[in-house]
This record gives C-alpha cells, structure tokens and sequence, in this order.
C-alpha cells in the first residue's frame, strides 16, 4: 500500500478511504505502519469482494429467475436477503467427501490456491484515484501472469479427484484456457500499445478528460477500443468458465466435471473463486477499456472516484449474468473454431488498427474524418468477412449414432 | 559469502538437478523437464549479473527474456516430438528411441 | 543477504529435487510449476520485475499446460491416470549420478571461489518503458529472429505431433520390441 | 481547397483501398466492390482536382514532399512525392477517365460473375497509374510502373478462360518486361551515377541542373556522354509500355481483355505510363542537347523510333478487319507522335496530345464496346454495317471522336494538338524525316478511319448482331456523351494564340503566336486530312458492301499491299523466325552438344569402366578371394564389438560427455592452478 500523503485539495468523499487508513495506521507503532497497511489491503479487498460474492450470487439467482420468469430465492430475509448467509451455513456444515483413491494433497489444494490465485490479480486494480493496493511498473503483466496459475488449480481440481469425467473436464480446461488465453492477451497488447504503458494507474490516467467537451478518452469509445473490448470481455466468458463457455463444468455432460467430487466448504470454494476471477477479469475490463475510475461527464465527478469504478464493475458483472441466462452452450469444436479462426485473427488485426490509431494521433480536422473512418473500416471490415467465414462450410450437424 | 555467490551457488544447484533429472530418468517428458530447469539455472545467472554485476548494461535482462521466448518454443518442440515419439513407440521411454542404435 | 532469498532459494531446491524425484508425472509437472513460481520470486527480489512476470506467465501459465497436456496424451491406457515410469536401472542411475557428481565438483568449488567484481548498494533500475525501447532498438533484430523461431517451432510441433494416417507411417516404424507392439491399431 | 505535397500520397492512396477491398471481398461479391471502386475514383478524383488547384497557383513551383524510406547503415533511401501542373493534369486526367471507364464497366460487365474481381483489378491499375504519376522519385515509379504492368496483365488475361487471353497477357507482360530490362538498368545506372533516388531535391536530386551538367559532361569510351546511355536506356523501357517499335506487338494482341480495359490501357493508364515518363525526365533526354562532340543526341533517337512507330502504326492500321484492332493500331501510331514530340523536343505538345488523345480514344474505345455489347460481341468489320440509324447517341459519339482522331480542322481537339506537334516537327533542325511521316500519317489516319465508320455505320447489316443491335443502356451512354463533349472542346485549351495548357505545363513562358503564323500548314493538313476521307470514301463509300465474305474493296485494287498489311507486314512471323528462331537453334545447338559430346565420353568412360571391372572380378574371384574374406571377417567381427557402445541412448552419450567435461575441466584448472 503506498503511504502516499492525502491530498487536501479533493472532497471529502473521495479521500475518505485514505484518511479511514491513516486513523486505522495512527492506533500502531510506526514500525508496524508497512505490515499492518498490506494487511489493512488484503482485509479490505477479501472482505468487499467476498461481500460482493455472497451477494453477486444472490443476483445471479434472482437475475436468472426473472428472467425464467420465476421469482428466486425470497424466503430468508426480506426479499431474499439473507439467502447467501443461509448458504454458506449449509456449505459450511456439510460432510467433506474425498474420494478413496484421490490424490489428497491436490484434491484438498486445488480449491484454495484457485481462490487465492483468483485474488491476487485484485493487488493492482485502481479502485478510485487513490484506491490501489500495490503501483506496479508492470501491473497488466503481473495480473495476466497471476491469472495464468488458475488454470492449474483447476486441472489439479480434475486430475486429483480420479474420476474419468473429472479428468476428461480438466482436459477440457486446459484446452479451452490455452485457447483463450491468446486472444485475451491479444486484446489488451492494443490498450499497451496505445496508451505506452503497463502501469494500470497510467493507463486509467490516460483516459482521462474528453473530446469535444463530452466524449471521455475511454478507450471503449473507439473503433480499436470497442473491438478490443468486445474481444476481451468474450475471452474473459471462456477464461472464467462462465456460460456459454463453461464446458469444463457442464453438468449435462460431464456431471459438473471437475467439480464432481467436491462437496461442501470446497465446492463453495470453487464457486467463490469462479466470482472472484469473473470480478478480477471485470475489473480489469473496467481498467483497461471503460476508463476505470473516470466519470463519464465532467459535472458527475461530484461523485466520488470509487463509486465510478463500482457501478461499472456492477454493470459488467450483470452483462456476465445476463449472458448466461441467454446463450445456450457451446461445443468444444465451436469453442475452439471461434478462439482460432475468429478471434485470435480479429485480434491481430486489431492490434494492427491501434498502431494505425497511435500512429496517427496527431492528425486532426478533416483528417481526423479520415482515421476515424479508417479505423472502423479495419474493424467491421474483418468482421464482416470472418463472422462470414466462420459459418461457411457448416451444414446441419450429422449424429452418427442417433437416428437424424 | 556474498549474495553474488549465493545466487550462482543456488543456481549451479539447480542445474546439477536438472542435470541428474536428463542423466537418470527414463520418461522423455522428465527429461524434457530437466532440461527446462538447466535453462532456468542459466537465466538465474544472467540475472544474478545483472543485479550484482559491475553495473551499466541491461542486456542480461533482455537476454533472459529471449531465453524464456526460445525455452517456450522448445517445450513445445520438445513435447511433440515426446507425442511423436508416443505415437510410434506406445511409451515415452527415451531407451525406446534407439533407431541408431549400433 | 535478506530471509526473503533463502526462502525462495530452499523452495526452488526442495521442489525441484522433489519434481526430478518423484515417480508420478503429473507431481513431477505440477512441483516444476513450484519451482518456476520461486524463480519468478527469485527475479522479482532481484528488481527485474518484467521478467519475474513473464517466466510467471511463459512457464506457468504455458510451459506447464503444455508440459500436462503432454503427460495426460501418453498415458499407457486410457483408464490409468497414474503415470508411473518404470524404474530405470541401477547402473543408469549409478552412472547419471556420477557423471552429475563430477560436474558438481567442478562447478560448485568454481563458483564459490570465483573472485568476481560486485557492485556495492541498491540493483540497477529497469523500467518497463527502458526494456521496451531496449527490445525495439538495438535488440530489434533479435526480436525477429525470435519471432521466426517461435513460427517455425510452432509449425514444427504442429507437424510433428499431428496424427497420422495409416499410409504416412514411416517405412522402418514396424515396432520396435515387442513389448512396445501394443495396441498398434488404435492411433491417439 | 488545394492539396499539399505532403498528402498526395492519398491520391493513389483512395484507389488502392478500394483494390484491396475488391481484391479480399469475397468472390461472388458483386455490389461492394463495385461501389468501393466507384468510391474510391470519385475521391480520387476529387484529391486530383485539389492537387491541380494547388499546382496551378503557381505552375513554376515544383512542390516536393520526401520521406526517408529505409536507413541502411550510413546510407538512407529517401522516397517523395512531387506535385506540378504535369501531375496534377495527368492525375485528373487519369481519375476521370478512370471513373468514365468505371462507369462504363458496371453496365458492359453486368453478365460477369467476377465483376467484383475486376473492379478490384481496376481500382489497382488506376492507383498505380496514380502512384507513378506524383512520385517524386524514379525509384518509386519504377515500383508503380511493375505495378501498372502487373495490372495489366490481370485484366488483359481477365478472360484467362479463352487461351487468347491468356497468351496475349503474357505477351504483353513479357514484350514490356523486355523494355523494363532496359529502364531497370538505366535506373541503376542513374542512382550510382547521381547517388540519388529522387527527381528534385534543392539541387541534389537526378533532375536538377547541378547533377545534369554532371551527366552530360561525363563521357563514356566512344565519346557518348552517360546521360544519353541513360536516356536512351530509360527510354527502351518507355517504349516497352507505350509500345513504340519494334516493342509495339503487345498492344494490338491486348485486345483480347475486356473492351473498357482497353480504353483503359489505350487513354489514360498504361500506354500514358511510357509517355509521361519521357516528359518527366525529359531534362535527363534533353541535357545533351547543347554537346557538339557527343556523336548522338537521346532525342534523336526517340524521335526517330516515334516517326517510324507513328507511320507503321497508320499503315497497319489500314487493312485490319477487328474493330478494336484498327483503334489499337491508331494509338500506336497516335503513341508515335508523342514520342515524335518528345524527340524533336517538345514534351509540352506531347503531353497536350497525350490529354486529348486520351479523352478521344477513350471515347472510341468505349463506342466500340458499346457496338460489340449491342451486337453481342461482333467485332468483326465485315459483319457489323448499318448500326448509324439503330444506335444513334453511340454512332454521333462516335462520329464525334473520328473528327478529333482525324484532326477535323478548327473545332476538334485532335486537330490543335496535332498541330503542335507538326508545328513542332517542322522546326526541328536534324531532319525533316519526321515531319514527313507525321505528314503521311495525318492521311493514313483519315484514312482508316473513314475505312472504319463507313464499314460499321452506314451500309446494310451484313451479320446476326448488326441487323437485331438495340441502343445500349444509359450507363454506358452516359460516359459516351461526356467523353464527346471533351473530345471537341479540350483543344481549346490550348490554341496557339492562347496557349493556357502549354503555358501552365511548361511553368512558364510559352511563345504566343497567331493562327496566321502557322496557317499554312493548317491548311496543308486540312487538305491532307480531306484527300484520306476522300480516298476513304472511294474505296469504301462509292460502293455499299453487302455481304460480309466479299473482298475487301482495297484487296480488289492493290491486293498485294493489302496482303502485306493484313498480315501486319509479317512482323509477329519476323520476330518468331528471328529471335524465337535464334533461341531454338540455340537449345537445339546445346541439346546436340548433350547427347552426343558429352553423352559419348561419359558412355565411353562407362564402358571402359565396366571392362576394366570384368577383368577385376575375373582376378579378384579367383586369386585374391580367400585372403581378403578372412580379413573382413576379422573387420566385421571387431566392428560389432565397437557397435556394441553406439547403444542409441541418448542419455548414455550425455552421461559420457558429462564425464568428459568435467574431467576436461579438472585438467583445465590443474593446468591453470599450477
């Protein structure tokens, strides 16, 4: 946590997390100051995020079951309220089942190290102006390189359980998170590229202030932008095993693959680390392409930073929902034909565009016209044709062992 | 014994693992392994260089970079060449692969 | 010199002893990944925070599926999920582990005696944008050449571990021993 | 608004775009690519008439805008872009007819499954044609000019189903190859000797005064001075691309593409290249001119091969019986009297010609295709007839554009800018040879087309096609009229009492005189004009053919000459029965040398081999057997024991190299301890 000093010359409201920290470090000797700061960090980071989750989860619930046109849960509490505590109680309570002939250590480890791999990428979010746990000069590659183990933990999570449908899902995973991972790294190199940095603080301060008095510097709002971003969020879909994306865990399939052996504490500790990864992949989102915590009007900075950067996390996390309760699952042919042939390819492109864009940033007037007519022609362009020959060439799936 | 020492001294241990893992083992992915912890020993060095060396030049750096590059695409490499050799024997067993065998 | 070394140090030793130890492979693999992550830690101590995270990212997040995939393809049978190597003979282990013995002895009294030139105080600096400009400037070329090399290596494991069809076996593949005669019917 | 230097990359910018989006749609795409190209040209043209603007404020400015394209070691390679009145009325010039052209396609291609792939093609050839004409760089333009021959050889073979087309690509492709052998070198040859890359760069550049006089004034052994090998060389490749000859074959046999191709290539894209070229370096041609000692001057040269390509295109043009092939030879003999210009040093009337010639055999071209669309692809003279009442805006279009090629006195641009170029023959000191042929050339050219308009207009139809031909459709009647309208009035920029083209081209004064000063010979061309209609119509006027297999009314009269012409004065046979003769006797030469020098001493060796062998056997069975048996034996036997340690294990061969290297490294730090 950086010790930073509090500027005097912002609201109230928007320093209010730094000058809470600085009464909490006052209660502590000065030579305890850097260890309880880190500490302060990570307890206010678990606790808000787990918060999120027991209520993200409750949305996700309600959410789905409006939109199955079915209430949700709304016994416990009023409206439902107090549904995520009541669960965790039963999770909590529940007999831990390991199977026989598992491997013990991994099949104990692989829900923990997932969950904490799934929140140490939160270390370099910019949560408002001041809100960021550790300024790394490379902070973009530290979060891709912490969300890279995850993987593991879930191949560990199948291959220890010793059941053939888990293992068949952690093969699956592999391939699946294998091919995601390219176009997912591929849609951010751009926001590297244009914005000249790793440092996330920077690239959200690069996204500050607006064209023409009205149009924010977000990176979304351009043709590159929005590309990237829609390439991004579809990648994070596959990298977090979200629906439509979530054949490693298809029930219909693989009987939840390789969560099948996991009861109790520890498959509410796979479910916990499922939103914690969607969270740090919508926060990074939010970071890299919606501007993180910049206010989208000038007169809406009344608000403070962090509220910004709340509600479109909230808002991307309800997309996230919204999805799964609308798209029916994918195969693993379709899974790996779109992260190839449509979006490792859109990416590339794409990449080349925000060198277009970055090349051409000191063209203005008519020219202006020009590169942006250029740039989303070198977006819709290859859209167009690779959509198109993405679904050439596909008749009706033949069965070869049901009657058609 | 001074941190400079230290680094090498640790990184000359993993590399005498890494040895002992391509001198010993039978399975061809272990000894694809091996030879992953040797480079890692190496890039250990650069680094050790880098950072206690007598200073002013950050090629060390950039080479290990190149030298994780270079190592990805030799696992890969090296892997398929383990499946081929799968494929074509029904084991990983490096002994298998003795076609040149006198 | 700081605990934090030592720590990542005895982590580094421990698993990868552990990992070229082990008789299951996917520990062996999974160990590796321990190793990788203490010397991503070991880079990080040393202020080359870029390249900590990549090794994090090449070997972790790459190296390793690679690594499992490779494991779970050459299974002996589809329905034996421990991958136990048969044992290597006593002679070969004898041997490897003389001839790792006299390397040591060379190399370790080498290393702990070498009078080097050090560098007294604080490591160098090296900032991201400094490593960017480095690669793009006179590294520029290597970079290339690297970026072919990935290329054809790409292809190449392509080529080599695509399957094959009946008539594209090799003359001489007409199995070696006849232990390894298996299951030579059904292609993987 | 004008254009600056800096920006008119975007002119051949806007085509290329569009080429590359025609090129990538996918192939059954019809609608994109066409309006892609359509978009593309009309900005083209657009950025062209801004550029012209901005060049026209001041015609002696030449603004040049560079770039450093690759730095290698010490040396950098600059590239640039140059704008003057030259290129700004060519790039207008090509862009609008370019569009026309365009225009023209989507209505005659409108039954094509790949007319998205040829306005992909299209849009290719006019951004290379445009990239080649702002360059400011013989480099870049060399680029440009591989890139309009590659174009072109796309669209002549657009039909690379019919073996025609196929085969006259090639034809064109290889005949300009063999002129961009000579241009290659010569542009070689002009970097090392300048060591520079560019026209005009404040002085250092190829085409400035300082690095001219420098050329001029080198000479080669023979007493040649290296500017005139260059111009010369540079000029083998001109005349590759606006086929002067003896390289003019290509351009009849480029028929075989799709008619608005060959209006294309005939007005303002390929054959241009060749001409315009000339006028670009035309201070290189021209810069020893004012040498005593030199033995021949460049100029001299081109204006002798332009006067000969101008006559022998108007001969050959006389008893062809294709429609466009009669156009093809007008404009190779047209070409000839640009490059007449040019050598007799007056690239001005040159380029006026090149700009009114392109407009009207545009407009010929393209009547012509719209002939053959309306008669379904009758292009055969002795089978069309008749086709004046039926197709009327096609047939005054037509008759118009005659006027301009003939050069009908007073109102048709053919005629002024024709006339620059016989005024400018006329007062050149070296020979009258070329005003002679320009002459007789204004005659043939009356001449033929006379031949042409009565044998497809008037009379009665002698075919299928001619009897049931409709007029065409707008969108290709539309192009006609506007290409009409600047095939007559285009000359008038540029009258000799009021030269506004010459003097904006030349960037400076350009000598006003009255129509008096040249009168006669206006009248002299003017009768000359009159006497080829006349001796037209005696032929093929007085008396109406009606069926398509009579006699060719000149064949009746003087059928040896018409033989001769017919067949195109044998020249395609002289070329087969020389150069391709030569290189047949050649291989023919090297394949007897095969077989049977070097074929005999290998066989006799062989054979001597193979007996010294039978002796050797008959030795070795019976006396040395048994000795050497034993000692293989032995060998064999002590070579598996050594095979025994090459196990195939890898890990075996490293175990012993670990243990060599360290007991290496041991001797080493022994020896080094000491």
């Amino acid at each position: 946590m950086t010790t930073t000093s509090v500027p005097s010359s912002e609201s109230w409201l928007e320093v209010a997390p730094l000058q809470a920290r600085d009464a909490l470090l006052g209660l502590l000797p000065e030579s305890l100051h850097w260890i309880a700061s880190s500490v302060l960090a990570i307890a206010v980071l678990v606790g808000a995020f787990g918060l999120m989750f027991a209520y993200l989860t409750l949305a996700e619930r309600k959410l789905l079951g409006r939109i199955q046109n079915r209430p949700g849960p709304n016994r416990t509490g009023w409206a439902g309220l107090l549904q995520p505590f009541a669960d965790a109680v039963k999770a909590l309570t529940k007999e831990d089942i390991v199977p026989r002939d598992a491997d013990k250590v991994l099949h104990a480890l692989a829900p923990v190290s997932l969950v904490a791999l799934s929140l140490i990428g939160l270390a370099v979010i910019p949560f408002g102006r001041h809100l960021v746990a550790i300024e790394l000069d490379a902070a973009v590659l530290y979060f891709f390189a912490a969300g890279a183990a995850t993987e593991l933990s879930i191949f560990m999570a199948g291959w220890a359980s010793r059941n053939k449908y888990s293992l068949l899902a952690a093969m699956r995973a592999l391939a699946q998170l294998i091919s995601y991972e390219v176009p997912l790294l591929l849609s951010v190199v751009p926001v590297v590229l244009v914005a000249g940095t790793l440092s996330t603080t920077a690239i959200v301060a690069a996204q500050g202030g607006w064209a023409a008095g009205f149009w924010p510097h977000w990176h979304v709002l351009t043709p590159w932008g929005f590309s990237a971003f829609c390439l991004f969020m579809i990648a994070a879909l596959a990298e977090s095993n979200r629906s439509p994306f979530d054949l490693p865990e298809a029930e219909s399939e693989l009987i939840a693959g390789h969560l099948t052996e996991y009861s109790g504490f520890k498959y509410a500790l796979f479910f916990m680390a499922e939103y914690f990864g969607m969270a740090a992949l919508s926060a990074m989102a939010v970071t890299l392409f919606l501007g993180g915590w910049q206010a989208p009007l000038g007169w809406l900075e009344v608000l403070p930073s962090y509220v910004w950067f709340a509600a479109k996390l909230l808002a991307l996390l309800a997309g996230f929902i919204w999805i799964r309760a609308t798209f029916p699952r994918l195969r693993i042919d379709q899974l790996t034909r779109l992260a190839w042939k449509f979006l490792v390819p859109m990416a590339l492109l794409n990449l080349a565009n925000a060198a277009f864009w970055s090349l051409t940033a000191g063209w203005s007037g008519p020219l202006q016209a020009v590169r942006w007519a250029v740039s989303l022609a070198a977006v819709v362009v290859p859209f167009l044709l690779l959509s198109r020959s993405l679904f050439s060439g596909l008749g009706p799936r033949v069965y070869r062992y049901a009657p058609s | 014994m001074s941190p400079l020492h230290l680094c090498l001294l640790l990184s000359t241990v993993l590399f005498c693992i890494g040895l002992a893992a391509v001198l010993v083992r039978t399975s061809a992915i272990l000894v694809l392994l091996g030879v992953e912890l040797m480079l890692n020993a190496a890039n250990l060095n650069f680094i050790a260089f880098w950072r206690y060396g007598p200073g002013g030049d950050d090629t060390g750096v950039i080479f290990v970079l190149f030298s994780i590059a270079v190592a990805a695409a030799e696992a890969a490499v090296g892997l398929a060449l383990v499946i081929a050799l799968h494929r074509h024997r029904r084991t990983i067993a490096l002994k298998a692969a003795n076609q040149l065998r006198g | 010199m700081s605990l934090a070394f030592l720590a990542l140090a005895l982590v580094c030793v421990v698993t990868a002893s552990a990992a070229m130890i082990s008789r299951n492979l996917i520990h062996s693999a999974l160990l590796l990944v321990l190793t990788w992550i203490g010397l991503a830690g070991l880079y990080l101590w040393a202020g080359a925070d870029f390249v900590g995270f990549s090794q994090a990212i090449v070997y972790v997040g790459g190296v390793s599926m690679v690594v499992l995939f490779a494991v779970l393809l050459t299974r002996r049978q589809r329905d034996e999920p421990l991958v136990l190597i048969p044992e290597a003979g006593v002679g070969r282990v004898v041997a490897g582990l003389a001839a790792t013995f006299w390397v040591a002895a060379l190399l370790v009294p080498a290393m702990v005696v070498a009078p080097l030139v050090q560098r007294a105080g604080p490591g160098p600096t090296l900032t991201v944008k400094r490593i960017g400009e480095l690669l793009a400037g006179p590294h520029l070329v290597a970079v290339l050449v690297v970026g072919v090399i990935l290329t054809v290596s790409l292809i190449g494991a392509l080529y080599l571990a695509a399957p094959v069809t009946a008539e594209d076996q090799p003359e001489w593949d007409n199995g070696g021993t006849g232990r390894d005669r298996g299951n030579q019917e059904e292609p993987s | 608004m004008t254009l600056s230097a800096s920006l008119l990359w975007l002119i051949p910018a806007t085509p290329l775009a569009a080429s590359v989006f025609g090129l990538f749609a996918p192939r059954t795409a019809r609608t994109l690519p066409i309006a892609g190209a359509l978009l593309g040209l009309v900005a083209a043209l657009g950025l062209s008439v801004a550029a012209l603007a901005g060049a026209l404020v001041d015609p002696a400015v030449r603004a040049t805008s560079d770039f450093a394209w690759f730095t290698f070691g010490a040396q950098t390679l600059r590239l640039g872009w140059l704008l003057d009145p030259l290129a700004g009325f060519m790039c207008v010039l090509v862009t609008l007819i370019g569009l026309l052209v365009a225009l023209f396609s989507t209505a005659y291609l409108r039954h094509d499954p790949r007319i998205g792939r040829f306005f992909g093609f299209l849009s290719l050839f006019v951004a290379a044609m445009l990239g080649l004409l702002v360059t400011n760089s013989l480099l870049l333009l060399f680029i440009c000019w591989e890139l309009v021959g590659l174009a072109s050889y796309l669209l002549i073979g657009f039909w690379y189903e019919r073996p025609a087309a196929a085969a006259a690509a090639k034809k064109a492709f290889i005949t300009t190859r063999i002129g961009d052998l000579g241009f290659l070198i010569g542009l070689v040859w002009l970097h090392q000797a300048t060591g520079s890359a560019l026209f005009h760069d404040g002085g250092a550049g190829a085409l400035d005064a300082p690095t001219l006089a420098r050329l001029s004034s080198t000479l080669l052994p023979g007493g040649w001075a290296v500017s005139t090998a260059i111009g010369l060389l540079l000029f083998v490749g001109a005349a590759g691309k606006s086929g002067q000859f003896p390289l003019h074959v290509w351009l009849p046999d480029a028929m075989e593409g799709p008619t608005p191709v060959s209006a294309l290539i005939h007005a303002a894209t390929m054959v241009a290249a060749g001409v315009f070229l000339m006028a670009r370096v035309f201070p290189l041609m021209a810069a020893d001119q004012g040498l005593a000692t030199v033995p021949f001057h460049a100029l001299t040269g081109v204006a002798v091969i332009g006067a000969v390509t101008a006559l022998l295109g108007a001969v050959l043009a006389v008893a062809q019986n294709d429609i466009k092939r009669v156009l093809a030879y007008s404009t190779v003999s047209q070409l000839g009297y640009m490059m007449l210009a040019i050598g007799v040093g007056s690239w001005v009337a040159a380029v006026f010609h090149l700009i009114t010639h392109a407009f009207f055999k545009a407009l010929l071209f393209l009547g012509a295709g719209s002939v053959i669309d309306a008669t379904h692809h009758e292009q055969d003279l002795r089978r069309l007839g008749g086709l004046a009442g039926r197709m009327r805006v096609t047939f005054a279009t037509f008759a118009l554009g005659t006027g301009a090629l003939m050069g009908l006195p007073f109102v048709f641009s053919g005629f002024w800018s024709k006339e620059a170029i016989l005024h400018a023959a006329e007062g050149w000191t070296v020979s009258h040879l070329p005003f002679a042929a320009g002459l007789v050339g204004v005659v043939l050219t009356a001449f033929y087309m006379t031949r042409l308009v009565l044998e497809v207009f008037f009379g009665k139809a002698r075919g299928e096609g001619a009897a049931h031909a409709e007029e065409s459709p707008g969108l290709m009647r539309g192009p006609l009229v506007v290409l009409a309208v600047a095939a007559v009035g285009l000359g008038w920029l540029g009258l000799p009492n009021w030269p506004w083209l010459q003097t904006r081209l030349q960037g400076g004064d350009w000598p006003v005189h009255g129509l008096g000063e040249g009168f006669g010979l206006m009248v002299v061309s003017t009768a000359l004009v009159l006497l080829g209609i006349g001796a037209g119509w005696w032929w093929y006027g007085r008396v109406k053919r009606t069926d398509a297999r009579a006699l060719d009314p000149l064949a009746r009269s003087w059928p040896a000459v018409h033989a001769a012409l017919a067949g195109r004065l044998w020249l395609d046979e002289l070329y087969a029965a020389t150069v391709g003769r030569a290189f047949a006797m050649l291989a023919r030469v090297a394949a007897f040398f095969d077989r049977w020098v070097w074929g005999g001493a290998v066989e006799a060796a062989g054979r001597t081999a193979e007996t010294v062998g039978q002796v050797n056997r008959a030795v070795d069975e019976d006396g040395l057997n048994a000795g050497f048996d034993n000692t293989s034996e032995h060998l064999r036997g002590s070579g598996r024991r050594y095979a025994k340690a090459q196990t195939g294990d890898a890990q075996s061969y490293l175990r012993v190299v670990a243990i060599g290297l360290a007991v290496v490294g041991v001797l080493l730090l022994w020896g080094g301890v000491r």
